[in-house]
């Protein structure tokens, strides 16, 4: 990512500025930077969304695609994730260089959608045993402004939100069932995100710890708690990251922290989406 | 899945006999039962009781440090080497270099699994680094890299933890400059019962319940740096309910308290043993 | 009106207006203490823009890439002109400038070219032999010679064999430095010097990045605002923004730097500039002083953090742009 | 071709347009703050962005530096939800690297390297949708990418495609056409000079009408070029009205 | 560092050679002597069949995974795919990463070992003849490395082998449906006892059984003899210094000597 090699004097002050609740660029301790939201951006796609956190750049495009389920778990669909960090992010991410970062990402994603009430995977199995939908939730990280793995799932529940899978109709056969997709754009169904989880990073900085950390603010950080949290409170996963410590009391301070501002982003999102949804405009993308 | 070119391959497609066992419904329904009337778990373990450990450094001749670890049946075999030179320009740093790889053996879980890590135990691998970096001196080994290699030999639950604990033991012995041993445990909840040190069963079973009602169900592993009073790994799978979060932690920590005397008896061991052979 | 209790002698100076935007400040921050978080979500949909496409006249200096800018080959070409078959021909999209026979052009946006004289920000990436490589937006990394530097114990000390094996302990990657372009190379490396007391390693403070093109070339770069901080101007778009220190450098030569917590009054005037400063680069207004200063008396009515808001920043900069456009008429 | 009319009887084409219309051609510079330089491009359904990083020290191993001149480094990517069926890799494969290697040739012929000699210029590529013409579109994005960073260039360099249905050629041609009618022709031009930088030809096509269609596909490369450029003016000139007011002040 | 170290270290042909010429070898063996050998059976209950065998320091254990699977054309015949791993974490010499050279030619080893000696028929494997039949996954991973590990596989491969049991697996005959019997387990059956032996040649004369991996690098040659009972199932001499007769039948006779002590230890095992 971009500079982040800083000077002493500069970790200091960014330290004291973080003790002091008054970050650099003005912002408490659990403030987000304003976000942008936008779905259904591109069309090829059964759902899709781009955030913009900051100079954080999020594009998330889902397709679904008809599967024989998973022998061990016969009735529900199944989702994939896949993330490729885009060279134009930094040219550090060329040719295979954004790999172990996709991977750490995707693996944070998957563990937080791991849990069945994420969403209604029973819902995504269409034949009991034989067919079900997978789900390819592909994302492209287009800029890296700091607190990506927030940013990222942000943007898969605002496109899990906008996805609209084609409705199926099962006819009989002497073979066995026949599955014909509905290949109208306004026969669909949508699926319920409500229980879908964000993901929230805590930064220990100093004493303190902050939310939604800027480059500069992780590069001074040296351990992290993210913990996947859904509009309820309910934690899906959690993971301390970082070559540093920290004891238990700081620990539940900052998952308390990751709560609280994890409640009130799922609402945020889930609000604005449905405002989105009831305009009918012609989607920005990158012309604003 | 790619084929394989340099190693010896078998049949395209192939399935575990088990996929075909018939599951008889009575024995389903107490299978998610996890704690028996008398209070008892499958194993005979009461809910707050770890599983004897069996701990010994110094297993592989080859490698700088070593040592084993059996939980139960849950066997892991660690190796540690280097610190060794950094070869690549670009990889040069003031501070050392720390790597982890996880690995299962194919036999070691009732499915087969491949021989190519996959993404699990890479996943893994990173929890494991996470866990162990914080306890290391890195910065006594400038431009060098030290390696762990841990591989499961058989899974029956916790195998993290026991990664985590083996590798501690192994950097030890392999006189590796710390700050503190690194104990790990792990914990399965389901409702309101916290479960010490899971079998995999027990983690199966688990891991079905999550989501099915809006209560807790997950596990979660947590590695301690007992003299520090640091945590230095902390992760959780499924579900749980915010204030079982704190709790659960509590837990670990007292579990990787209790379990602190049995790596320090082994090391213990270790160093009279390096000690008679040096005087022989 | 409680103003002024909390914060600030330093505005005691300044005229009534600022006193009554201070207290609006102040107030405002009171507000944060009962909102200690914030989430702040919208729709790109509703995002406010400023003019979409321009409707003014066209000044006549446009050029965009391949345009001839003129058949007369009495000019001598500068950046961002090539000559092809006898034409001058302007290779950027930008204004074309004429200093004398020297015909340029202005792209709005590029890499630092720098000139003798100019005054850079830069971080040290490399300690090599005698010398440290910096970074300053410039195409390659720019050199800063050990010769080249003040050291402590004054101007006229020999540098000796121990000066180079110090050298980390003078300046150590990630450091931040001040410096003045002392040549150009004919490669385009950019050779700098801090043999001046303003010129050094720089302490605590925030760095914020925009395009060389949008500082504006002034007399001075160094500026001590009268809102409790300094701002260095790098030409290279590198802007420092930093508590004003009361006390130069002295016999260390300025490797020591302060590590003692800057005040919340500080640190708040220089939160507030740092978004301003990417407020107006935001809207690719020209930065200096005053620009500068208009744009922090502006935001004053709101928070701190608001100004990071893209609404916000159309409305003060509109604001200064208007105040702008009123004293220049 | 089955059942599939690229060209009604009235003149039009699938997608409503006539012969020699373009697509709608939508772009923004200067979508991204780290990039040197980027733009996002739109023409019709295919969508792309273009960052440019430099010129900067060279990355990586040192003896890739050329003595005299610019180094160009390309990646052409393609997001895996971009195409109609989801693609497995976003680059990689035998088709990204070679649309890589004709971006590096194509910036190669109108970036004034000599000017940079011993530094690094990378053009990334990212298509976030497909609908047919994915190089033009990506040339035409970098360009507009260049420009924005400022990078020395002696004429825009704009690309454009043809094909010939039913005795007419057409231009800009999208995916339905592409993958169903005869021959493409992808040209890219430096509009103000006439010059051809890069030229494909698949398929067969008659040498008589070879011509025609390199008529129409010249006339689309200007047509971009002036939408282009318009735009590229009329942001520069609002920049100048606002330096004026601070030059006065 | 003590002297005699150093004199390993700097010189270890010459430090051999003063051992070997007394007849002995540094780890107080003698020339024809192996290691002490340990077998443990079953160690591994994830696993149908299991077995771990040291060699001096080397070690290696061996995991079976039986699997299910349709059989190839011919339709009776069962697979059995054995691979070896030497994991980084044995020794020095592995890098992270697919199988070194060493791991890729002991696996075809162990193929050539099963096929020569015909101890596992493949048509046992059948369940039902041309639709189902067992893939057995024998998996070979190294612990230590201190050479011979080719000894060490062989060994820990019969003893799994031995040591494996299948549930048992049956088909509808009319809806193909497969059934799978948890409570019931048979064994394989193996009607032979293959046993390999490995020698290196030092300095193109002297012949060294079961070399540690000191030995084997400075080996000019190498030797593995593979014996079943009394017979003589395939000797195996990648190139290296020439043998001549004498010393080759002195190898036979050790390996048969070798041959005879191993399935004795696996014999006993079993039996308990």
């Amino acid at each position: 990512m971009a500079d982040v090699d800083l000077s002493e004097p500069e970790k200091v002050y960014i330290l004291h500025s973080v003790q002091e609740n008054l970050r650099e660029d003005g912002r408490g301790c659990e403030d987000f930077r304003h976000m942008e939201v936008e779905t259904g951006l591109i069309s090829n796609t059964n759902g899709s969304a781009r955030v913009r956190l900051a100079s954080t750049d999020v594009l998330v495009g889902i397709k679904v695609q008809l599967t024989p389920v998973d022998p061990k778990k016969p009735n529900v669909g199944r989702i994939e994730f896949f993330l490729d960090c885009s060279a134009n992010a930094t040219p550090a991410f060329e040719g295979r260089g954004g790999e172990g970062l996709a991977s750490e990402i995707t693996a944070m994603l998957t563990r937080s959608y791991s849990c069945f009430s994420a969403i209604d995977y029973t819902s995504l199995c269409l034949l009991p045993g034989q067919q079900c939908w997978l789900l390819y939730i592909d994302i492209l990280l287009l800029e890296c402004g700091g607190n990506l793995f927030d940013a990222v799932s942000i943007a898969v529940k605002a496109a899990l939100f906008n996805l609209r899978i084609p409705n199926v109709t099962m006819t009989k056969d002497e073979g066995g069932i026949e599955l014909d997709v509905s290949d109208d754009p306004f026969d669909f169904k949508r699926l319920d995100v409500s229980g879908a989880p964000v993901i929230v990073t805590v930064n220990k900085i100093g004493h303190q710890h902050v939310v939604d950390a800027s480059e500069k603010e992780e590069a001074c950080s040296l351990a992290k708690v993210m913990l996947g949290i859904t509009e309820k409170g309910t934690v899906t996963a959690m993971k301390k990251e970082g070559s540093g410590s920290l004891d238990s009391e700081s620990i539940s301070e900052m998952i308390e922290s990751a709560k609280n501002v994890g409640i009130e982003l799922n609402k945020c999102l889930l609000n604005i989406l449905k405002e989105e949804e009831a305009k009918i405009e012609e989607p920005v993308g990158f012309l604003r | 899945m790619p084929t394989d070119t340099r190693r010896i391959t078998g049949p395209e497609t192939s399935r575990s006999p088990y996929d075909y066992c018939q599951i008889e419904i009575s024995k389903e329904e107490n299978q998610n039962e996890l704690i028996k009337s008398d209070k008892k778990r499958k194993d005979g373990r009461l809910a707050a009781q770890l599983r004897p450990i069996f701990l010994k450094a110094n297993v592989i001749s080859q490698a700088r440090g070593s040592s084993y670890i059996e939980m139960g049946q849950t066997k892991v075999i660690c190796a540690v080497y280097g610190p060794r030179e950094v070869m690549r320009r670009e990889d040069f740093s003031l501070k050392g270099q720390l790597t982890c790889d996880f690995k299962f053996t194919t036999f070691s879980c009732r499915q087969r699994r491949q021989h190519q890590q996959d993404n699990q135990e890479k996943d893994l691998s990173v929890q494991m680094l996470e866990a162990l970096e914080p306890a290391v001196c890195l910065h006594k080994y400038p431009k060098s890299q030290i390696n762990i290699y841990a591989t499961v030999l058989q899974n029956d639950g916790s195998a993290l933890s026991a990664a985590i604990m083996c590798a501690s033991v192994a950097l030890a012995t392999a006189g590796i400059e710390m700050y503190d041993l690194v104990l790990a445990s792990s914990l399965g909840v389901l409702n309101t019962v916290l479960l010490v040190d899971p079998t995999l069963q027990e983690e199966e079973n688990i891991a079905n319940e999550t989501g099915k009602s809006p209560q807790n169900a997950g596990t979660m592993t947590l590695a301690f740096l007992p003299s520090l009073n640091q945590v230095s790994a902390m992760t959780s799978d499924g579900q749980f309910l915010f204030d079982m979060i704190n709790k659960s932690m509590q837990q670990c920590i007292e579990n990787c308290q209790k379990l602190y005397p049995v790596l320090q008896q082994c090391l213990v061991e270790d160093v009279k043993e390096k000690a008679n052979l040096t005087h022989a | 009106m409680q103003a002024g209790t909390s914060s600030g002698f330093a505005f005691c100076l300044f005229s009534a207006t600022f006193l009554f935007l201070l207290s609006i400040s102040t107030y405002s921050l009171d507000l944060n203490k009962f909102i200690n978080m914030s989430v702040d979500i919208r729709l790109a949909k509703s995002r406010v823009v400023g003019l979409d496409v321009y409707h003014g006249d066209d000044p006549g200096n446009i050029v965009t890439p391949g345009d001839i800018i003129t058949a007369d080959t009495g000019f001598m070409r500068g950046h961002g002109t090539y000559m092809s078959e006898d034409c001058l021909h302007s290779s950027v999209a930008g204004m074309v400038e004429r200093v004398n026979k020297l015909v340029s052009v202005r792209p709005l946006k590029t890499r630092y070219n720098g000139e003798i004289g100019d005054v850079v920000i830069g971080r040290i990436i490399e300690v090599s032999q005698k010398k440290w490589r910096v970074e300053t937006h410039s195409r390659m990394d720019s050199i800063l010679m050990l010769s080249s530097v003040n050291l402590p114990g004054g101007e006229l000390r020999r540098r000796s064999e121990e000066d180079e094996k110090m050298m980390r302990n003078y300046l150590k990657e990630g450091d931040l430095i001040s410096a003045e372009v002392q040549n150009v190379m004919s490669d385009g490396c950019l050779s700098l010097h801090t043999r001046s007391l303003k010129y050094g390693k720089l302490g605590q403070g925030t760095l914020v990045k925009v395009s060389p093109s949008l500082v504006l070339r002034r007399k001075t770069h160094f500026h001590n605002l009268p809102v409790g901080a300094s701002i260095i101007l790098g030409n290279n778009g590198y802007i420092w923004i930093c508590p004003t220190e009361h006390v130069e450098a002295g016999e260390t030569g300025g490797y020591e730097t302060n590590l003692q917590p800057v005040s919340r009054s500080e640190r708040e005037a220089i939160a507030r500039l740092r978004n301003c400063v990417l407020a107006l680069a935001d809207q690719n207004v020209l930065l200096f002083d005053t620009s500068i200063l208009y744009t922090f008396e502006a935001s004053q009515k709101y928070a701190v953090k608001d100004i990071l808001k893209p609404e916000v920043i159309l409305e003060v900069v509109d604001l200064v742009q208007q105040r702008l456009e009123l004293e220049g008429s | 071709m089955a059942g599939m009319e690229l060209l009604s009887d009235q003149g039009f084409r699938t997608d409503g347009r006539k012969p020699n219309e373009l697509r709608r051609i939508r772009f923004k510079k200067g979508v991204f703050k780290q990039a040197d330089g980027s733009a996002y491009l739109e023409q019709g359904n295919t969508k792309v962005l273009a960052a440019v990083y430099g010129p900067h020290e060279i990355r990586g191993s040192k003896g890739k530096a050329l003595h005299d001149k610019l180094l160009i480094n390309c990646q052409y990517s393609m997001a895996t939800f971009s195409t109609q069926d989801r693609k497995r890799r976003p680059r990689g494969d035998r088709k990204s690297q070679e649309m890589t290697m004709h971006l590096k040739q194509t910036f190669n012929a109108v970036v004034l390297t000599e000017l940079f000699p011993k530094v690094q210029l990378d053009i990334y590529v990212e298509v976030l949708q497909s609908d047919g013409g994915n190089y033009c579109a990506s040339v035409n994005a970098a360009t507009l990418a260049l420009i924005d960073a400022g990078i020395p260039m002696k004429d825009y360099v704009i690309a454009c495609s043809g094909s010939f249905v039913k005795d007419t050629p057409i231009v800009d041609i999208n995916h339905l056409e592409e993958s169903t009618a005869g021959a493409e022709i992808i040209v890219a031009v430096l509009p103000r000079f006439d010059q051809i930088v890069f030229i494909e030809m698949n398929s067969r096509l008659h040498e008589d009408h070879l011509s025609r269609v390199m008529d129409q596909v010249m006339n689309g490369c200007k047509d971009i070029f002036n939408i282009l450029n318009q735009q590229v003016k009329d942001e520069l000139c609002k920049k100048a009205a606002i330096d004026k007011l601070v030059d006065a002040g | 560092m003590p002297l005699f170290k150093t004199f390993k270290i700097t010189q270890p042909k010459e430090y051999y050679e003063k051992f070997l010429e007394k007849d002995v070898r540094p780890d107080n063996r003698e020339l024809g002597e192996f290691r002490p050998t340990v077998l443990n059976i079953g160690c591994v209950t994830t696993a149908e069949g299991s077995s771990l065998v040291k060699l001096g320091n080397t070690s290696v254990i061996c995991g079976i995974k039986a699997e299910v699977a349709e059989p190839a054309s011919d339709g009776k015949k069962g697979y059995l795919v054995p691979n070896v791993e030497l994991p980084p974490l044995c020794s020095t010499n592995f890098k992270p990463g697919p199988p070194s050279e060493l791991a890729q030619v002991l696996s075809q080893n162990m193929v050539d070992f099963l096929t020569d000696s015909k101890c596992v028929r493949l048509e046992d494997l059948c369940i039902v003849p041309g639709k189902l039949v067992w893939s057995l996954y024998i998996d070979l991973v190294c612990l230590d490395f201190d050479g011979n590990v080719m000894d060490a596989c062989t060994l820990a491969l019969m003893a799994a082998l031995r040591n494996t049991l299948l549930p048992v697996v049956t088909v509808d005959e009319d809806s193909g449906e497969i059934t799978t019997d948890v409570s019931i387990h048979q064994k394989l059956s193996i009607s032979k006892c293959p046993v390999s032996t490995s020698f290196i040649i030092f300095d193109k004369k002297i012949l060294l059984v079961d070399p540690t991996s000191e030995e084997e690098d400075l080996a000019t040659g190498a030797l593995t003899i593979i014996t079943e009972g009394d017979n003589l199932c395939s000797i195996y001499k990648p190139g290296g210094t020439p043998l001549t007769d004498t010393q080759m039948k002195t190898c036979i006779d050790r390996a048969f000597l070798r041959g005879r002590e191993a399935e004795r230890l696996i014999e006993e095992l079993i039996d308990k």
